[in-house]
């Protein structure tokens, strides 16, 4: 009881919990599955881009793609890094990936059809990333907040590369113009969606508010996060998908399409386009790979051993 | 030179169809740490292939992307053993060791090439190439005395690359027409074989008795994997002629 | 009409790429007679895509080459199922077990179209389907209930492949728009249903549990593996434009 | 020795030796050697020919490759049968070949580097086999000369197929002659050495002609089939990669180039360009196959038992 109104008085303070701190359990259980599904979300998200690494049209282009799928992998260090600080280790959350009990970002689940996806993924799909996880490095949790520190310093290096593939197709030739168009047109609606359900539909959101893990709402991120694009569209010189999208001076907001909650759902309930493939390929890595972990696990007793005699 | 600019594309191909090969690893390794690992390997070396084809193109006014992208398979000079196909885990680590030992000495001794960009370039390519053979050495030992079953799958990787590595000692006449910009890639052999040796010794591993593929990618006789490859590598670019991206 | 000519193209980009996935086996395959059986079905497959292909070009002033290698990714018909990588033997077994109980359901209700061309091919087609269906039907149940290692893969192979058996049931406008020329594939469902199930049961397997990837190939939205297939397929032809072969 | 008199009767007669007859050991072996070795030629050659099958560059072209390299792997079955026939099991001559105490035909050891490959293999490749090939259709051994009967037949076939691709480049563009060419400057001499060394080195010749498997020496099948593509090339108004190729009207024979027998020897020795890459696949495949050929013997084994029971 001590312990609780300590954490109450923490949080109260928007001090940081730290590993050693006492929590409640929802807390700790809360905090593990969002920031493992966060690590999934880049583990999985490298699949889209890595999936146009090799066809990349310019050696730039590639390297720059190569790196940023690399920054993926190392985001997902960190955030296993500070969700194993809570207790769960690493091989039981990716256990929980391959299995299909954890989550990830459900965005990933779409395809990387064109090459223009590399800039609508690095626009849209970093850019909705970033307004989400910007508030999350004051998140109450230390190992949280600090790793999405360093994960949104990189992301938003990223979303500007994004644009910028989509800035040169777009003022270049009419079907790299289209390619741009297109991908733009298919990424809009679901990284909308990222934010998650409306705030009237988000039943844990509030508990999460409580406890300063989350900052603001799904449709006060989702806000901010269309107001951005709908401005740097222009910049593209391209359109969003949304003909009526507008900013209602009266009620002071945006005001989009409705967004497809039906195909969402669809979507985390594992029948996207490319969910079966996404998880698919995390099996076979992790299927092919194995003799490789075992047989590193054997070296590495082996040095033991031989270091204790 | 003329010369000048055919050597720097003979390294900058030896890179390029490397990192090429390196890439499709991300995101499919048998641990996160290794998707960063090999992606930094890769990226490294395709940061040389850049360099050494940005190099060659100014003597031909083209640029590092018209090589990489509107070069036929007979004009590519890469090295057969960085075509090889990337296997399992255990084939990418030994064909690493194999390249990343040969690119160390090599860079190495040219960082005294006369050619100043070539030993510019090599100067910061030979840190990088240092942890390339370093980590695929830490590999190479670490799977050797891993289990019966690492052990088996190097075995078996040496055994598929071997024939390759002799490639990689033949001087062309091109080397001797250029003295001191170039080295004569002979005169790596002994280094290199006393190098593999020492970490294969150190893995459990023998040096395979099977004879050396006549192989020229020097002069554009590839295996028949590099058309698959650039088949790949070019179907965008190739796609969309005159584009910038 | 463009719809008849639409709906062979439907018919003919499914075979198409299929032939092209079957047809990597020849030389790889686990056993001479089966190099010899897999080259067999591609070949047929070939033969129909040939067939629908060049009846859908009649209608455009195209030929079947114009079609295969001339279109871009998004122009593309076929089912993600088809475009779904060989895998193991396994894999590859249960996706032509599954395509071709589709095919030979298809082709036979098409015996009935009322578009000739469309029926004459199917006459042809459907035979040598039905060779095929029993082929892969033979192989999944000894699979199947061979060893624990090959009912393992098995299962592995159907749950890779479940996700992507719900859009071979979906109706487009086309369909209802061509009427007796065409057949609605949400009505072949049922009959595919309880083939598949049967076999499966013989072979000890059981109908993986997960749900239907949204699929919508039939419009040009492909699996991500489509791009590739035709990055190789078509690279040579592309290199020459107008050329014979 | 009375079998002895008979077999010498029957081969001195023109007459077949069938499977139940007595026959000398070193007759049998080196026949088990020849047929076996042929067998692997077949398969091995599959290799060069499915590389390029997924690029053919037309829909007829590839169906017929794909039907061709087909038909190889047919002959590669009748021929393990007839070897069979020998006493030695195909899993054994299978053994002999991954292991590499077994050869083929060293021409497979050649890259096929262009498409126009395709044809010169047609047509210089098969056109040499079927020269070196018609003669064993009367082969002593009659499960042999048998299945060469039905393997010459099909390899005409296929010879055209190769010459038509030919003529088909050569007609083309400037580049499509060029590749043909290309293909043609390089497979001449592997194709002249398809014969074998020079009659005067090539110390098993005797004997095998005495028992009448071979029926023409070496040098005297090079000499034909020099002959018959010095004027097919004319054809395709392409040229030989042998400029004084001329037929010496005294000699009343084919005067080519000094062939490279040590190149020859070399890849015989394994160390041809693609050595290493055909044996490898060879194995790969067999590595890869174990499990499903292991499942279709517990399967046959099953079954059996359920039969029985």
């Amino acid at each position: 009881q001590q312990s609780q109104s300590r954490f109450d008085a923490l949080i109260g303070d928007d001090s940081r919990i730290e590993p050693r701190d006492w929590m409640p359990e929802p807390y700790r259980k809360t905090l593990t599955r969002q920031i493992s599904q966060h690590a999934h979300s880049e583990i999985i998200g490298m699949q889209p881009e890595a999936n146009w690494i090799t066809r990349a049209p310019s050696l730039k282009r590639k390297s720059i793609l190569m790196a940023k799928v690399q920054d993926e992998a190392g985001h997902g260090l960190y955030l296993y890094s500070a969700a194993e600080t809570l207790g769960t280790e690493r091989d039981e959350l990716n256990d929980q990936l391959l299995t299909g009990r954890a989550k990830y970002s459900s965005i990933f689940n779409y395809t990387a059809r064109n090459w223009a996806d590399m800039g609508a993924i690095g626009w849209l799909v970093d850019g909705a990333a970033i307004a989400n996880q910007v508030p999350l490095c004051r998140a109450s949790y230390g190992p949280y907040g600090r790793a999405m520190v360093r994960v949104c310093k990189e992301e938003s290096f990223h979303q500007r590369q994004g644009f910028e593939i989509l800035l040169s197709l777009s003022r270049g030739t009419e079907k790299q113009k289209q390619m741009a168009q297109d991908a733009i047109n298919r990424f809009y609606e679901p990284s909308l969606m990222m934010f998650g359900p409306p705030d009237d539909q988000s039943p844990n959101s509030a508990q999460s508010m409580a406890w300063k893990i989350k900052r603001f709402s799904n449709d006060e991120l989702r806000q901010r996060f269309v107001g951005m694009i709908a401005e740097q569209v222009k910049v593209l010189g391209l359109t969003l998908p949304d003909e009526n999208l507008h900013f209602d001076e009266e009620k002071k907001q945006w005001i989009h399409k409705d967004l497809n909650w039906d195909e969402f759902m669809n979507v985390i309930k594992g029948n996207g386009p490319a969910n079966a493939q996404r998880l698919e390929r995390r099996r076979e890595a992790h299927r092919e790979g194995a003799w490789v972990r075992e047989a590193a696990t054997a070296y590495a007793a082996k040095q033991e051993q031989s270091e204790v005699a | 030179s003329d010369e000048v600019a055919q050597y720097a594309l003979h390294l900058g191909d030896d890179a390029l169809i490397l990192a090429q090969r390196l890439s499709h690893w991300i995101s499919r390794a048998p641990e996160i740490e290794e998707d960063i690992a090999l992606g930094n390997i890769a990226l490294d070396v395709l940061g040389h292939a850049r360099s050494f084809l940005t190099y060659a193109g100014l003597a031909w006014d083209k640029s590092e992307d018209d090589l990489a992208y509107w070069r036929e398979e007979e004009d590519f000079t890469s090295l057969q053993i960085v075509e090889q196909p990337n296997g399992h885990f255990g084939v990418t680590i030994m064909r690493q060791l194999i390249i990343s030992i040969y690119q160390h000495l090599l860079y190495s001794k040219l960082l005294e090439s006369t050619d100043e960009t070539i030993a510019a370039i090599c100067a910061k390519a030979v840190k990088e190439v240092d942890y390339h053979r370093d980590h695929s050495a830490a590999w190479t030992i670490r799977l050797g005395q891993g289990t019966e079953e690492s052990a088996a799958k190097m075995r078996h990787a040496l055994e598929v690359l071997w024939p390759y590595t002799g490639e990689m000692f033949q001087d062309e006449e091109l080397h001797r027409t250029l003295g001191d910009v170039a080295v004569l890639p002979s005169t790596l052999r002994e280094a290199w074989e006393k190098e593999i040796t020492d970490v294969l010794a150190e893995a459990g591993l023998e040096i395979p008795k099977s004879g050396m593929a006549m192989a020229h990618g020097r002069v554009g006789e590839h295996s028949e994997h590099l058309g698959f490859i650039l088949a790949e590598m070019q179907v965008l670019a190739r796609k969309h002629p005159g584009a910038s991206w």
